[in-house]
C-alpha cells in the first residue's frame, strides 16, 4: 500500500533549500537544527573552557586577564548549560520523540520551530556581547547585588546575559508545552503510559520540571533588570533589599535545571543499555518512578547550594536530608541499569560504550554531590574545585557522555547512515580518558583548599601540579571532540545506506526507514508493549511475534527510499505548512531585548526604546499573521 | 482516559449568575474582614484566606469548566498549584521562622 | 588496606586478557593510591585535610569516617558490577542468542532501595550532629574572642569590638581560645574562608552570619575568600595569625594607640605629609588603630583597609607578600599590581590621568613611612 | 453546537485524551504560570515589612476604591463566560455583546489601575522609594502587563468575529482565551487578599 503512494509526487513546496530551512516545521529538521547548532557551541564554550585551562595550567600565569578570565568562565558556564546541553537535549526530544510515539509531527510545529529560533538568537545575542567587549562576567548563576548594580557590574554584560537568558528561557518554555502536549496526546493507539519508553518518560518529566522551574528564573532575572535599569531594592542592601532572595529565585530554578539536563541522557540510557544487552530494560517501571521521585524532590532541595549562606542549622538539616533522599532513586536507576546488563548478550557498539561509561560517572559524580548534601563537608567544599569536579561529573560524565551515545544511537535516524565505529572507539576512549584526567584531580584541588572562579593562584599553594594534569587531560578531551566531527565529515560522503533497524532495536523509530520520510509514519502503528518493535519482532511471551500474527503485520526492514522527504503523501497524512512567522516573532522578540540592552548602553541608549517597541511590533504582528496562516497543508485558509 | 460527557447539568447562565452572587457575596466578605481587622485580631489573616480560596475555586471550578471538565487538566493545574505553594510556603519558613533578622541600613 | 580488597575483588574476576586485566585494575589501584593520601592531596598552606582549627578537625573526621568509607563501598560495588557484566555478558561474535527477557525483580528492587537508604542514614545522623554542633549557640563561649569580619572589594577588615581596635588583612587570635566572627560585607557577596581553621561562610551585605571555632596550633594561616566577588576575586587572601594569649594581649596593648609619628625631619616624615596631605591618601585610609566600637557592623569606616601598623602584615594588597619593593610597586604602579582595585580605579589612574602621578622619592618618603608603622 | 465542556475536538484533531491541543497546552502553561506569580509574590512577601522610609502600605492603599477594581474584574470574568456560552449556542449578537462587555471591564480595571499607580507616585510611593515601592509595583504591574494582553487578544478575537472570521466552529480557541482571562482573574483574588487586605 505504502509501496503504491511512494511514486507519487508530493505536491507544493518545492523551495531552495535555505528557505527550507529557515521555514521548516519538521520536527526532524529542526532536530538536526537544534543539534548542530548546539555541537558548534559545545566547541565553542569547550574553546573557552581550554582557554580557561591554559590560564591556570600554572601559577600566576599571564594568559587571561582578571576581568577577562571573568568573561570567559561565566559565558562557559552559562553557554553549556543554556546553548549546548539545553537544546542538545531539545534536539533529540525532536528526533526522536515524536518517532518513538507513534506521531508524524509534534502537537505544535509552528511553536517547535519558534522554540528553535528563540534559542538560536538569544544565544547569538548573548555571545555578541564578546563583539561589544562586555562579556558578562558575574557567573553562571549571577550573584546578585554583584550582577544587579551598576556600580559593581558597569558595562551592558550583565544586561547581555540577563535578556539573553529571558529569550533563552522563553524558548524553552515553549519548548516544553510542546512536548508536554504532544507526548499526553499523540501517543499511537495501545501505547499507554506504562508502555511508553522510558526516554519518553524522561523527556514528560523534563517537560514538566522546566515548566515550574523556569518562571522562577525569569521572575528573578526581571529583578535583575530592574534593579539594573530602574534603580529598583529587589537587591540593594543599602535599602533593605536582601541579595539571598536572588540566590533562592535562581537556585529553585538552578536545581531543577540540573535534572532538567540529567534526566533525559538518563532516558537515552534507559534505551541504549537494553537495546545492546538484548534484554528490556530491568525493573522498568521502577526506573520510570525513580525518575518522578527525583522530579519531585528536586524541587524541595535548591537551599543545599547556600549551605554557606547562612540559613541557621534548621533549614541547612533540612535541606541536607531531602537533598540525599535524591540519591535513593539515582541508585534505583544505577542498579537497574546494571542489572540490565546483568545477563544479557553485550554488543560494546558505540553507543554502549558511552552509555555504560555514564552510568559509572554518574556513580562517581553522584556520591560527591552526597558530600556536598553532607553540610559540614560543604563548608569546605563549596564554592572550591570539588564542586567543579562533581557537576563536571555528572554534566560531562552523564549529560554528554549520554547525548554523545544518543548520537551514535540515532544518526542513521537523522541522516540514513552509521558513523564509523572504529572513529567512534577512538572517540570514545580519548573522552572517557580526557573526562577522568581532566575532571578527577580537581577533586584534590578542591580538598587542597583551591576556591573556583580564580583566574590564578601562587606557587606557594602548591595547586600547580595537579592543575598541569588537569590542563593536560583538558585539551585530550578538546582533541577527542574533534574525531567526533571527522566522523561525521566521513560518513556524511558515503551513501545513505543505513537500514531501518541497524541495532535490533526495541521501539517504534526503529520500524520506519532511516532517515524516516517527511510523514514519518505511512501507516500509524498499534502498540502493545513498552518494546513495542521488539514484540513484533521476537514476541514476548504474551503476545506473539508480528511475523507470525498476519492481523499485525507490518512493513517493517522497509528499503529506503530516495529522498523520502519529497516522497507522497500517503492518503489522509496532513503535513504542517512551512511557515515563515515563527522567525519572524522570534526576530521581533530578540530585538526587544537587544532594545533593552542598548538602552542600558551610554552611546546607544536613546535608540533603544525604540528598538524594543518596534521588536512588540514585530511580535505583534507576527502573532498576528501566525494566527491567519493555515497550519496545514491543503488546508482551506480558513481563519480563526 | 475519554471521560464520557457526564450527567452534570449542562451549565448555563443560570449557573454562571448564581457563581457570580457568590463570588460578590465573597468579596463583600472579605473587605468586611478587613474592616473588622482589630476585633477579629489573629483570626483576621485564617479568614480572609478562606475567602479568596473560595472565590479562586469558584471561578476555576466553573468559570473555567474544570469541574466539568477532562479530569487530567484538574491534576495538571493542582501540581502546578501545589508546587507553587509548598515552595512558597518553605521559603516563608526560611524567612520568617528561621531567618536571621537582617542589617537594618 | 584498600588496595589490597582492591586486588583481592580483582582476582576473582574472570580476567579475559592482560590488557583488560589491568585495565580494571586501574582505577582500584588508583583508588587506594587515594585513599591512603600518598601525597595527592594535604599538606599545602589551604589544605582541608590537615586541620589546625577544630571545625576543620571535626570536618575532616567526618568526611574521613564514615562518608570517605561508604563512598568506596558504594564505588567498589558499582565499579566491580559494571566490570562483571562488561568481562563476563560480553557478546562473542557471532553469537545470535537472544538472553532470558528478565522484566524485573521486586525483591531486589527494595534492596536496592533500603541499602542506599541506610547508607545515606549513616552519613546523615553524624552530619546533623555536626552541623548544630558547629552552629552552637554563641553566647556560651563566655570567654570566646569576639570579631567582626567585614568584606570589601578585595580586601578584608578585622574589628574587635571589645578592644576598640581595626586592622585589615591579618586576623590575630589566641591559640586555644574559642572565636566567635560576625561577619558581613559592605560591597557585594564575599565568603570568608580559612581552610585549616575551619569552613567557610558568606559575607552577605545586610546580612550578619557567625562563625564559631578554636583554633588549635599558632602560627599562621591561609586564607582566601571563597565567592566570586568581582574581577579581583582571586585575589583577596587574609592571614590568620594564631598567637598565645600573651603575645595577642601585647598585641591589643601595642594596638591601642597610633604608632609613635616619624623623627621630624626624616624621610619617613616627609612620607607622612605627603601621605595625609598632596598625596591623597589620608582620604581612603586611617593610620589609627582604634576606632568607635559602638559603630554597627555595615557602617564604613574608611574606603581602604586601615593601615596602622603596616609593617607587621603579613600581606600586602591582599594577595602579594608585605615588601619593600612590592609596596613600592604597589603605590608607584597600582593599576599593574591590582587592575581594577578601588584604589587603582579611583586615586591611581586619575592620578595618571591628570600626570600627577608620585615621583620616585615620593613614592619612596611613603614606603618609608608605612615602614615605620610598626 | 458542542458545548465546551463535552470534550469535542476541532475537525481533523484527534488526541489520546480527548482534549484538545490547544487547551491542554493553556492549562499546563498556567500551572507554569502559577510559579511566576508565586515567585513574584513570595518576594513581596519576604520583603514585607522592610520599609525603612515611607510611605507605607497603610497609608497609601485605599481599599473602598481598590475593592470596586477586584469586583470590575470579577465581573468581566463573568462576562467572559457569558460570551462563550452565546458563542457555544450560535448567538453571535451575545457573544458579541458580552465580548465587548469582557473587553470595557478590562479596559476599566485597567485604567483603575494606572489612576491607582499615578495617585500612589503622587503620594512619594514610587518604583525606588522603598522596597514596598518596589516590590508592590512590580508585582501589581506584572499582573497589569497580563491583563493589558488579554485585552489585546480579546479584542484580536472580537473584531475576527465582526468580520464573520470568528465563528461557532471556533468556540474551542475561544474558549482557551477565557482560560487565560480567568487565570488574570484568580491571580487578582490572591493579590487583592495578600497585598491589600491582608493587616500590616
Ligand atoms: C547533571 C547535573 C547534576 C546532577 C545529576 C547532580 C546530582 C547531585 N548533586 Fe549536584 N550539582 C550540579 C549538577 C548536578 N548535580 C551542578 C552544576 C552544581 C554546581 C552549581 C554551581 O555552583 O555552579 C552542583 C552542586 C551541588 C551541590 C552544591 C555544592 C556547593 O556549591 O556547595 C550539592 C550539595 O548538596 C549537590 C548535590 C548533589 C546530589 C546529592 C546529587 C544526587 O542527585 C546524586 C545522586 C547519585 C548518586 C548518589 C550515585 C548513584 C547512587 C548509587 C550508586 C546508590 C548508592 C549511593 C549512595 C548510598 C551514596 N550538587
Ligand atoms: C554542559 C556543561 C559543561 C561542560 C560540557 C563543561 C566542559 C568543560 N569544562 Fe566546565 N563548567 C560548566 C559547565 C560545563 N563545563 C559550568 C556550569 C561551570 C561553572 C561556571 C561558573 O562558575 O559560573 C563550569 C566551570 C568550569 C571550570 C571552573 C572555572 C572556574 O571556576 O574558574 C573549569 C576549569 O577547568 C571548567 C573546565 C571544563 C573543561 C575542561 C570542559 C571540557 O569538557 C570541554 C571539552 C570540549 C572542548 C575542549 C571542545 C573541543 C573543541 C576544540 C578542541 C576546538 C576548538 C574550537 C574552536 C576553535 C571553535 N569548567
Ligand atoms: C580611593 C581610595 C584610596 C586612596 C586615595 C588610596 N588608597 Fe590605598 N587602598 C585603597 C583600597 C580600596 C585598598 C585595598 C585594595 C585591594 O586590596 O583591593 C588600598 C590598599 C592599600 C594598601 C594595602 C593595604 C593592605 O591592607 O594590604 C596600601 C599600603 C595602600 N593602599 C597605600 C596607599 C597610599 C600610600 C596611598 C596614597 C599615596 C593610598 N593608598 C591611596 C584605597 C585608596
Ligand atoms: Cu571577595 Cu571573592
Ligand atoms: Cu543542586
Amino acid at each position: 500500500m505504502a509501496e503504491a503512494a511512494i511514486r507519487l509526487e508530493q505536491a507544493g513546496y518545492r523551495r531552495s533549500a535555505l528557505v527550507e530551512w529557515l521555514t521548516t516545521v519538521d520536527h526532524k529538521k529542526i532536530g538536526i537544527l537544534y543539534y548542530w547548532t548546539s555541537i558548534v557551541y559545545l566547541l565553542l564554550a569547550g574553546f573557552l573552557a581550554l582557554l580557561m585551562r591554559i590560564q591556570l595550567a600554572q601559577p600566576d600565569m599571564h594568559f587571561l586577564g582578571p576581568k577577562t578570565y571573568n568573561e570567559v568562565m561565566t559565558m562557559h558556564g552559562t553557554m553549556m548549560i543554556f546553548a549546548v546541553a539545553m537544546p542538545l537535549n531539545a534536539a533529540f526530544f525532536n528526533i526522536a520523540v515524536p518517532l518513538m510515539i507513534g506521531a508524524r509531527d509534534v502537537a505544535f510545529p509552528r511553536l517547535n520551530a519558534f522554540s528553535y529560533w528563540s534559542f538560536l538568537f538569544g544565544s547569538l545575542l548573548m555571545w555578541s556581547s564578546f563583539l561589544f567587549g562586555h562579556a558578562p562576567d558575574a557567573g553562571w548563576f549571577g550573584y546578585a547585588n554583584l550582577s544587579s548594580s551598576r556600580l559593581y557590574s558597569a558595562g551592558p554584560g550583565l544586561d547581555f546575559w540577563d535578556l539573553g537568558l529571558q529569550v533563552l528561557g522563553i524558548s524553552s518554555i515553549a519548548g516544553a508545552l510542546n512536548f508536554f502536549v504532544t507526548i499526553v496526546n499523540m501517543r499511537a493507539p495501545g501505547m499507554s503510559l506504562m508502555r511508553m519508553p522510558v526516554y519518553v518518560w524522561m523527556v514528560l518529566i523534563t517537560a514538566i520540571l522546566i515548566l515550574l522551574a523556569f518562571p522562577s528564573l525569569t521572575v528573578g532575572l526581571f529583578m535583575i533588570m530592574f534593579d539594573r535599569y530602574f534603580n529598583t531594592n529587589f537587591f540593594n542592601p543599602l535599602h533593605g533589599g536582601d541579595p539571598v532572595i536572588w540566590q533562592h529565585l535562581f537556585w529553585i530554578f538552578g536545581h531543577p535545571e540540573v535534572y532538567i539536563l540529567v534526566l533525559p541522557p538518563m532516558g537515552i540510557i534507559s534505551e541504549v543499555l537494553p537495546t545492546f544487552s538484548r534484554k528490556p530494560l530491568f525493573g522498568a517501571p521502577f526506573v520510570i518512578f525513580a525518575g518522578i521521585a527525583i522530579a519531585f524532590l528536586s524541587f524541595f532541595v535548591w537551599a543545599h547550594h547556600m549551605f554557606t549562606v547562612g540559613l541557621g542549622p534548621v533549614p541547612n538539616a533540612l535541606f541536607a536530608a531531602s537533598t540525599m533522599l535524591i540519591g535513593i532513586p539515582t541508585g534505583v536507576k544505577v542498579f537497574n541499569w546494571l542489572a540490565t546488563m546483568w545477563g544479557g548478550s553485550l554488543d560494546f557498539k558505540t553507543p554502549m560504550k558511552f552509555a555504560s561509561a555514564a552510568v559509572w560517572m554518574l556513580m562517581m559524580g553522584g556520591v560527591t554531590g552526597v558530600m556536598h548534601a553532607t553540610v559540614p563537608l560543604d563548608y569546605q567544599q563549596q564554592d572550591s574545585y570539588f564542586v567543579v569536579a562533581h557537576f563536571h561529573y555528572v554534566i560531562f560524565g552523564v549529560i554528554v557522555s549520554g547525548l554523545l551515545a544518543g548520537t551514535y544511537y540515532w544518526f542513521p535516524k537523522m541522516y540514513g547512515r552509521l558513523l564509523d565505529e572504529r572513529l567512534g572507539t577512538w572517540h570514545f576512549w580519548l573522552t572517557f580518558i580526557g573526562t577522568n584526567l581532566t575532571f578527577f584531580p580537581m577533586h584534590f584541588v578542591g580538598l587542597d583548599g583551591m576556591p573556583r572562579r580564580y583566574f590564578t593562584y601562587s606557587a606557594e599553594t602548591g595547586w600547580g601540579t595537579w592543575n598541569l594534569v588537569i590542563t593536560i587531560g583538558a585539551f585530550i578531551l578538546g582533541l577527542a571532540q574533534v574525531l567526533l566531527l571527522i566522523n561525521v565529515v566521513k560518513t556524511m560522503r558515503q551513501p545513505a545506506t543505513a537500514p531501518a533497524d541497524p541495532w535490533d532495536g526495541r521501539t517504534l523509530e526503529w520500524t520506519i526507514p532511516s532517515p524516516p520520510p517527511a510523514y514519518n509514519f505511512a501507516v500509524i502503528p498499534t502498540v502493545r508493549g513498552r518494546d513495542a518493535y521488539w514484540i513484533e519482532k521476537y514476541g514476548d511471551g504474551h503476545h506473539v511475534p508480528a511475523a507470525t500474527d498476519t492481523t499485525q503485520r507490518r512493513e517493517v526492514h522497509e528499503p529506503r527510499h530516495d529522498n523520502p522527504g519529497h516522497g507522497p503523501l500517503p492518503p489522509g497524512v496532513h503535513l504542517p505548512k512551512p511557515s515563515w512567522w515563527p522567525l519572524i516573532v522570534s526576530a521581533g522578540l530578540t530585538a526587544m531585548a537587544a532594545g533593552m540592552i542598548m538602552h542600558g548602553t551610554e552611546t546607544l541608549g536613546p535608540l533603544g526604546f525604540p528598538i524594543v517597541g518596534l521588536g512588540a511590533f514585530v511580535v505583534f504582528f507576527g502573532l498576528l499573521g501566525w494566527h491567519f496562516e493555515p497550519a496545514i497543508e491543503h488546508e482551506e485558509a480558513h481563519v480563526a | 482516559m475519554h471521560e464520557h460527557p457526564t450527567a452534570h447539568a449542562q451549565p448555563g447562565p443560570a449557573t454562571w449568575v448564581r457563581v457570580l452572587v457568590l463570588l460578590t457575596i465573597a468579596t463583600i466578605l472579605e473587605v468586611l474582614t478587613y474592616v473588622f481587622e482589630s476585633t477579629l485580631g489573629v483570626l483576621t489573616a485564617p479568614i480572609l484566606m478562606i475567602f479568596a480560596a473560595v472565590k479562586f475555586v469558584l471561578v476555576v471550578a466553573y468559570y473555567m469548566h474544570l469541574k466539568f471538565d477532562n479530569r487530567i487538566l484538574t491534576g495538571i493545574f493542582a501540581w502546578g498549584m501545589l508546587i507553587a505553594i509548598s515552595i512558597f510556603a518553605a521559603m516563608a519558613a526560611i524567612y520568617h521562622i528561621y531567618g536571621q533578622p537582617l542589617l537594618t541600613p | 588496606m584498600c588496595c589490597g580488597e582492591g586486588a583481592e575483588r580483582v582476582k576473582d574476576m574472570r580476567p579475559i586478557s592482560g590488557w583488560r586485566r589491568w585495565m580494571s585494575v586501574l582505577p582500584l589501584a588508583g583508588l587506594a593510591w587515594l585513599s591512603s593520601g600518598c601525597g595527592v592531596i594535604g599538606g599545602k598552606i589551604a589544605s582541608t585535610s590537615d586541620p589546625a582549627g577544630d571545625q576543620a578537625r571535626h570536618i575532616w573526621d567526618l568526611f574521613m569516617v564514615p562518608v570517605w568509607w561508604l563512598t568506596v563501598a558504594v564505588f567498589i560495588l558499582v565499579t566491580g558490577w559494571l566490570l562483571v557484566n562488561i568481562f563476563r555478558f560480553r557478546r562473542k561474535p557471532g553469537d545470535t542468542r537472544i538472553p532470558p527477557q528478565v522484566h524485573g525483580h521486586p525483591r531486589l528492587e527494595i534492596a536496592w532501595t533500603l541499602i542506599p537508604a541506610v547508607i545515606l542514614a549513616l552519613i546523615a545522623i553524624p552530619s546533623t550532629r555536626l552541623i548544630f554542633q558547629l552552629n552552637r549557640n554563641p553566647g556560651a563561649d563566655t570567654n570566646a574572642l569576639r570579631v567582626q569580619v567585614i568584606g570589601h572589594q578585595w580586601w578584608w577588615e578585622f574589628r574587635y569590638p571589645e578592644y576598640g581596635i581595626v586592622t585589615a588583612g591579618d586576623l590575630h587570635l589566641v591559640v586555644d581560645r574559642p572565636v566567635v566572627l560576625t561577619i558581613t560585607s559592605q560591597d557585594v557577596i564575599h565568603s570568608f574562608w580559612p581552610p585549616r581553621l575551619a569552613g567557610k561562610v558568606d559575607a552577605v551585605p545586610g546580612r550578619e552570619n557567625t562563625m564559631v571555632f578554636t583554633p588549635e596550633e599558632t602560627g599562621v594561616f591561609y586564607g582566601q575568600c571563597a565567592e566570586l566577588c568581582g574581577a579581583q576575586h582571586a585575589h583577596m587572601q587574609f592571614r590568620v595569625v594564631v598567637q598565645t594569649q600573651q603575645e595577642f594581649d601585647a598585641w591589643v596593648q601595642k594596638h591601642r594607640q597610633p604608632a609613635p609619628d616619624p623623627a621630624p625631619g626624616t624621610l619617613a616624615a616627609t612620607g607622612k605629609e605627603l601621605f595625609e596631605g598632596p598625596a591623597g591618601c589620608a582620604g581612603c585610609h586611617s593610620v589609627n588603630p582604634t576606632y568607635d566600637p559602638s559603630t554597627p557592623i555595615n557602617k564604613t569606616l574608611m574606603v581602604g583597609p586601615n593601615l596602622a601598623y603596616f609593617a607587621e602584615r603579613q600581606t600586602l594588597a591582599a594577595f602579594l607578600p608585605n615588601t619593600v619593593e612590592n609596596l613600592h610597586q604597589w603605590i608607584a604602579n597600582t593599576e599593574q599590581v591590582k587592575p581594577y582595585s578601588i584604589m587603582a580605579e579611583k586615586w591611581w589612574k586619575i592620578r595618571a590621568q591628570q600626570n600627577q602621578l608620585l615621583t620616585d622619592e615620593q613614592v619612596n618618603a611613603i614606603v618609608e613611612y608605612l615602614r615605620s608603622q610598626q | 453546537m458542542s458545548h465546551a465542556t463535552g470534550h469535542t475536538l476541532p475537525a481533523g484533531e484527534h488526541t489520546v485524551t480527548g482534549i484538545s491541543h490547544n487547551r491542554l497546552l493553556m492549562w499546563t502553561f498556567l500551572a507554569s504560570d502559577c510559579m511566576f506569580f508565586g515567585s513574584l509574590i513570595w518576594v513581596y512577601f519576604a520583603y514585607r515589612g522592610r520599609y525603612f522610609e515611607g510611605p507605607y502600605p497603610r497609608e497609601v492603599l485605599d481599599i473602598p476604591y481598590t475593592s470596586v477594581s477586584a469586583a470590575v474584574l470579577l465581573l468581566s470574568s463573568f462576562a467572559i463566560v457569558m460570551a462563550l456560552t452565546a458563542l457555544e449556542r450560535a448567538d453571535m449578537r451575545g457573544f458579541r455583546g458580552w465580548l465587548l462587555g469582557t473587553i470595557l471591564l478590562g479596559a476599566l480595571f485597567l485604567g483603575g489601575q494606572y489612576y491607582e499607580f499615578t495617585t500612589f507616585y503622587h503620594e512619594g510611593l514610587t518604583l525606588t522609594s522603598n522596597l514596598f515601592g518596589t516590590t508592590f509595583f512590580v508585582l501589581t504591574g506584572f499582573h497589569g502587563t497580563h491583563v493589558f494582553i488579554g485585552i489585546v487578544w480579546l479584542l484580536v478575537q472580537w473584531l475576527l468575529s465582526l468580520f464573520g472570521k470568528l465563528t461557532p466552529a471556533h468556540v474551542e480557541r475561544f474558549f482557551v482565551t477565557t482560560l487565560y482571562w480567568h487565570f488574570v482573574d484568580i491571580v487578582w483574588i490572591i493579590i487583592f487578599m495578600l497585598v491589600y487586605l491582608m493587616p500590616y
